[in-house]
């Protein structure tokens, strides 16, 4: 893990390199003034540059309209493109009314392009004068993330910084959340009872991180499951999840030192139909009466059919999920709700790990940042609107530039 | 033999419903005798909840089944106000002049369609009566499907009929493409790419409509019809975010207030949620259809519903005081 | 070993597909492309584990002859029924020209799609109405203050959100109507709930997905 | 009898059988969701293979040439080694790439879309409501930068919920459970209107009794 670690500090530092490198400038604009054209509007300026933040293979043209979009007859801007040094012209596309930009995808990284537009004005075509030369790049960093880049290094650092603090043996606080005691309670009563326990990872597949973070919750679950020696039964929606579940189910029965005890039928496949799999979950739940039933990940629509039908069984339900649109059911119908991040911490409480406690830290610094720039950001706007402070006004421009994504 | 009685019952039922004549519809008179009925039924209910009685699961499953099936015998409609997200969804679509491309993302599937296949019938209809030309397409897939549904509805209405709408000309149906929002992701750079081909096997190229549809610059207004994920929250923030289009969404009810923090930073364009904003945007499109005799029904439930809640509390309040009073 | 290959891939899958939202260059530019196909593909094999493990357990209770061991015969039939029909349609359009898909209108597989398929599944949605009705019978008692904030928010929205609503308050100002009221809590005290849901969420992704590329949270790849 | 005829017969039989549930488990529920569990199963297993293995994998290989698409095929055919109980543990190799390409893939798209989106909108608002006057419109949005904040605070694990920090965070429970009580209520109304959809299968499709 130390060489981990020591893999992700240097990944931090490539990037870092890979930005500065990025912020140099990679590509010239070129710009020509045309020569005069045969209306008496003035001519057309046109400017053709490599297109920023891409992969290569686009070039942008610009051009001014000096008022030909106003005269009666005027069908639109003609973009034609000449492959230098001595290709023929021909034309790429005719630009929708209002436009003053377009990129041109179909070129090649290899060529070199000279642009120009025409107005085409009653059949005739007034034409500018062809751009400065232009060549289409690939670029290795997309200079609309920089602020995304630090701010995220800002939050990973701090992630990083606080595992490895902990993995040093300082002390860091955090608080309980309720809900948790309740999963030890929850097992021990189905144990008492003699009833299985029912666990739901939610109905996404592996490519969700709330599913991820049921799985290891769930593996803090089998663990005292293995121990109580009490009966779990896990349907799940999604074959990679069934793999991933049996894994993690294993390794907890092998941790309590009961291999011998666990089966791979704990966990068992339905159907990809996400009311199909309800379907089968209340069947189970009315049939089986499970003492306990855990929601763990990512949930919709059928989150209050499974509480609901859980509820009128009387099991002890614990619920968790990071579906904002689901939140309600839970908390209606479950006994205990992890609310949003709560599931993704669970995990991290239950390991008990100090690593894991410690990446919790680190989000909270992220959350402190989160209600700081709120706070500034309305507070010294309101100062520059009242007041025309300079410095105000500056605080507010970098903060929107800072997280504007796009 | 009791266990049997049921389904006795039930069978009897059946064979009564289809030999009653049809269609049953009933006067407004009656209509409110049943209403009337049903509410002291509540009523009924309520003393009994404050006697201490509270009733069981079935007895609300029973109240609920009633009070949706009634209304649809009653001959009635309600008066709708469209709401300013349904409108601004409207005014969006409406100010786009004839011709204008529109891509209809359909990210649902059946279970939804009482919400959303009025307004994707609205949708279609308004757009075909206005020139507009609809590329289908979905993320789901049984989206794709439920489009067609609308499209083979309305366009055995009259007046579109008359316009005599050709397929790859004023409408092109792209089918279902499977990988979520990685999908819109790569529509960002080429439809052509993610859409070799559009339902019927037809290659991309060879469709007139989609002739210069590149991307979704070329694309002037994208309504997407959506229950879940993926659907308008991948939309806003891939399409909207990355690529700049303009983009109105009609969601289920469920999915809708995930979603407004979308439209109040204005990067939605108008919403239409749940059945009141499909029976809105019926009005507001002036497509009057299945949502507004749903929505009857629906005020019903929600009367039914909201008493419940009613009666609940009356009988912790009368809790609260009874055991207040044995507390003194 | 066998414990530190997945644990390297982790990372090095984590860290490249971090670096890919930033680079624009070639070949960066692809892997959410390659990474969407390759995760169909592992589904498309994957799902045959499920379906073995389906009917796996559904040949035990037959074989068993436990007490429902019918209904396991059921489901295996009606797997079968469906794939039959999928493959034959499938194979068949791959002959036409232009080729056509197995879920055409007009085939064996698309009707069994559209009664059975559909009604099973739409109704098993549509029984959440009875259970959102006994819940909130249940659940929306203004036993505290928390409770009493739910009870309240979800009352005005609910009679905000129905033409009744407007009956009831359409002699108040517009301002003061309770649509107006359930508009208002939607557009603003929700949003403010869900932006806070939203945040903490998108920062305990955060937080979860690097214990994940780090290799502190493993448990899904011990067995 | 013609097939249509039959299928809306069966769909109508299906229907009833599940609906037949919220009475109480019975053997009539049993067989739908027996049929149901087999027939959908059934329908993503031959979806899969269609869409995924032949669409994707066999055209995309032996038509298109992109070869890159092998790997997929090399970390599903490593799923598959499950069935064979001794290499079985190379199943963790193509699950253990799908997690990372996740936690990387997702972490970024969350940071950027859920985390410096809403900061910036919840910024932005207030401003602009500044600027309007609109008395309605800037008590909203002073509504919403407290909500977010005391949500937020809430949401901070490193210190205990006690004194004006616990208050602080009580009133972002308070938001929050205004928010849930309002997406409910909200969708109460959503599930009224999937039971109607069967309804009006049942009385207009089946029994014909409203047209």
């Amino acid at each position: 893990m130390v060489a981990l670690l020591r893999i992700a500090k240097s990944v931090v530092f490539i990037s870092s390199l890979l930005f500065a490198i990025s912020i140099l400038p990679t590509h010239s604009v070129y710009s020509q003034d045309a020569g005069p054209s045969s209306s008496g509007l003035g001519s057309i300026t046109v400017k053709a540059h490599d297109t920023d933040n891409d992969a290569g293979g686009s070039i942008t043209v610009e051009w001014d309209d000096p008022g030909y979009e106003k005269l009666a007859g005027f069908k639109g801007f003609l973009i034609l493109r000449a492959v230098m040094p001595s290709g023929g012209k021909d034309s790429v596309e005719v630009a929708p009314f209002g436009a003053r930009s377009y990129d041109d995808r179909s070129v090649s990284d290899d060529n070199t392009y000279s642009y120009s537009v025409a107005a085409l004005v009653n059949g005739e075509k007034l034409m500018s004068a062809p751009s400065m030369q232009a060549r289409s790049s690939k670029q290795w960093f997309d200079s609309r993330l920089t602020w995304v880049l630090i701010l995220g290094l800002i939050i990973c650092g701090a992630v990083i910084y606080f595992i490895e603090s902990a993995k040093r043996g300082t002390k860091l606080f955090l608080r309980r959340i309720a809900g948790l005691e309740a999963i030890d309670e929850a097992v021990g009563r189905a144990t008492e009872m003699g009833r299985p326990i029912l666990f739901v990872a939610g109905i996404q597949d592996m490519d969700d991180v709330q599913t991820i973070a049921g799985l290891t919750i769930l593996g803090s679950i089998a663990r005292t499951v293995a121990e109580y020696d009490t009966k779990i039964n896990m349907p799940v929606r999604a074959s990679l999840v069934m793999t991933a579940a049996r894994e993690t189910i294993k390794h907890a029965y092998v941790t309590a030192g009961r291999p011998d005890a666990y089966n791979d039928d704990m966990v068992h496949y339905v159907t990809d139909e996400q009311f199909g799999f309800v379907a089968a979950v209340d069947g189970i739940m009315v049939r089986e009466r499970p003492a306990a039933c855990f929601f763990l990940g990512a949930f919709f629509a059928e989150s209050l059919i499974m509480a609901e039908t859980g509820n009128s069984i009387g099991a002890i339900q614990v619920a968790g999920t990071a579906m904002p649109a689901q939140l309600p059911f839970f908390v209606a119908a479950c006994d205990y709700t992890l609310i949003g991040e709560e599931l993704f911490a669970a995990s991290a409480y239950l390991s008990g790990e100090p690593r894991q406690l410690g990446s919790l830290k680190g989000a909270d610094v992220g959350k402190a940042i989160a209600m700081i720039v709120i706070l500034v950001g309305v507070i010294a706007t309101t100062i520059a609107s009242a007041w025309n402070s300079e410095s105000m006004l500056w605080i507010e421009n970098l903060l929107r530039q800072m997280f504007s994504t796009g | 033999m009791k266990k049997y009685y049921y389904w006795i019952i039930l069978a009897a039922l059946i064979i009564v419903l289809i030999l009653l004549p049809k269609p049953l519809i009933v006067s407004p008179t009656v209509s409110t005798i049943i209403t009337v009925l049903l509410g002291l039924a509540l009523a009924g209910v309520l003393v009994l909840t404050l006697r201490g009685h509270m009733i069981g699961r079935r007895t609300v499953f029973l109240f609920i089944g009633v009070s949706l099936t009634l209304p649809f015998f009653m001959n009635y409609r309600m008066p709708i106000k469209v709401s300013p997200e349904v409108q601004t969804l409207y005014d969006a679509i409406a100010k786009l002049p004839p011709g204008s491309k529109v891509l209809a993302a359909f990210d649902y599937d059946p279970p939804s369609a009482p919400e959303l296949q009025p307004q994707a019938e609205a949708f279609m209809a308004f757009a075909f009566k206005h020139n507009l030309k609809v590329i289908i397409m979905g993320l789901w897939p049984q989206g794709p499907q439920q489009a067609d549904m609308a499209v083979t509805k309305v366009l055995q209405e009259p007046e579109i009929r008359a316009k005599n709408l050709r397929y790859g000309v004023d409408y092109v149906n792209l089918g279902f493409q499977s990988g979520n929002e990685f999908v819109i992701q790569r529509m960002g750079t080429s439809f052509s790419g993610m859409f070799p081909r559009d339902i019927y096997n037809t290659d991309y190229d060879k469709i007139p409509l989609l002739n210069g549809v590149e991307n979704f610059s070329n694309i002037d207004f994208v309504f997407n019809l959506s229950s879940g994920q993926p659907g308008t929250v991948e939309w806003v923030q891939i399409a909207v975010d990355r690529y700049g289009v303009k983009l109105g969404a009609g969601n289920t009810a469920v999915q809708a207030p995930s979603v407004y923090p979308y439209l109040s930073s204005r990067r939605l364009t108008g919403l239409a949620g749940g059945m009141t904003g499909a029976a809105e945007f019926e009005q507001a499109t002036k497509e009057i259809g299945k949502a507004n005799t749903y929505i009857l029904s629906q005020s019903f439930s929600h009367m039914v519903v909201i008493a419940f809640i009613i009666i609940g509390n009356a009988a912790l309040f009368v809790g609260y005081r009874k055991s207040k009073q044995k507390g003194a | 070993m066998k414990r530190e290959i997945p644990l390297i891939i982790t990372f090095v899958a984590g860290v490249a597909f971090v670096l890919q939202y930033f680079i624009p260059h070639y070949p960066f530019n692809r892997f959410e492309n390659i990474f969407s196909d390759w995760f169909s593909i592992v589904g498309a094999f994957a799902i045959w584990l499920g379906a073995l493990s389906l009917m796996k357990l559904c040949l035990l209770n037959i074989s068993k002859k436990s007490s429902d061991w019918p209904i396991s015969l059921l489901i295996i039939v009606s797997f079968l029924a469906i794939v039959i029909a999928g493959a034959i349609d499938g194979f068949h359009g791959l002959n036409n020209v232009p080729a056509t898909s197995f879920r055409d209108p007009g085939t064996n597989f698309d009707w069994l799609y559209q009664k059975v398929y559909t009604p099973l599944s739409s109704t098993m949605f549509a029984i959440l109405a009875f259970f959102v009705a006994s819940a909130s019978y249940r659940a929306f008692r203004a036993r505290n203050t928390a409770a009493t904030l739910l009870l309240f928010s979800a009352f005005f929205v609910m009679i905000g959100r129905v033409p009744v609503g407007d009956y009831l308050s359409g002699w108040l100002p517009e301002r003061m109507q309770l649509s107006h009221w359930a508009n208002w809590l939607m557009a603003f005290p929700n949003t403010a709930g869900q932006r806070a849901v939203m945040i903490g969420i998108a920062l305990g992704t955060v937080s979860t997905s690097l214990r994940i590329i780090l290799g502190i949270e493993r448990s899904h790849l011990e067995g | 009898m013609d097939s249509t005829l039959i299928g809306t017969w069966l769909a109508a039989l299906l229907t009833l059988g599940i609906m037949s549930f919220i009475y109480k488990d019975n053997l009539y529920y049993k067989i739908c969701e027996a049929i149901f569990i087999g027939v959908s199963a059934g329908y993503w297993f031959i979806t899969y293979f269609w869409d995924s293995l032949y669409r994707i994998a066999w055209i995309g290989i032996v038509h298109e040439g992109r070869y890159v698409l092998l790997g997929g095929v090399i970390l599903g055919a490593m799923m598959l080694t499950r069935l064979f109980g001794k290499i079985g543990w190379i199943a963790r190799w193509p699950l253990a790439f799908i997690v990372g390409a996740t936690a990387g893939l997702k972490m970024m798209v969350y940071f950027t879309t859920n985390a410096m989106a809403q900061i910036h909108d919840t910024v932005y608002d207030t401003v602009t409501a500044f600027g309007g006057g609109d008395l309605y419109n800037l008590i909203g949005r002073l509504v919403i930068l407290l909500g977010t904040v005391t949500g937020l605070v809430y949401f901070y694990f490193s210190k205990e919920h006690k004194g004006l920090f616990g208050g602080v965070a009580k009133v972002g429970t308070w938001f929050l459970m205004i928010t849930f009580g309002a997406s409910f209520g909200y969708t109460v109304m959503s599930r009224m209107s999937l039971l109607l959809g069967r309804i009006d299968f049942l009385l207009t499709d089946w029994l014909k009794l409203v047209k």
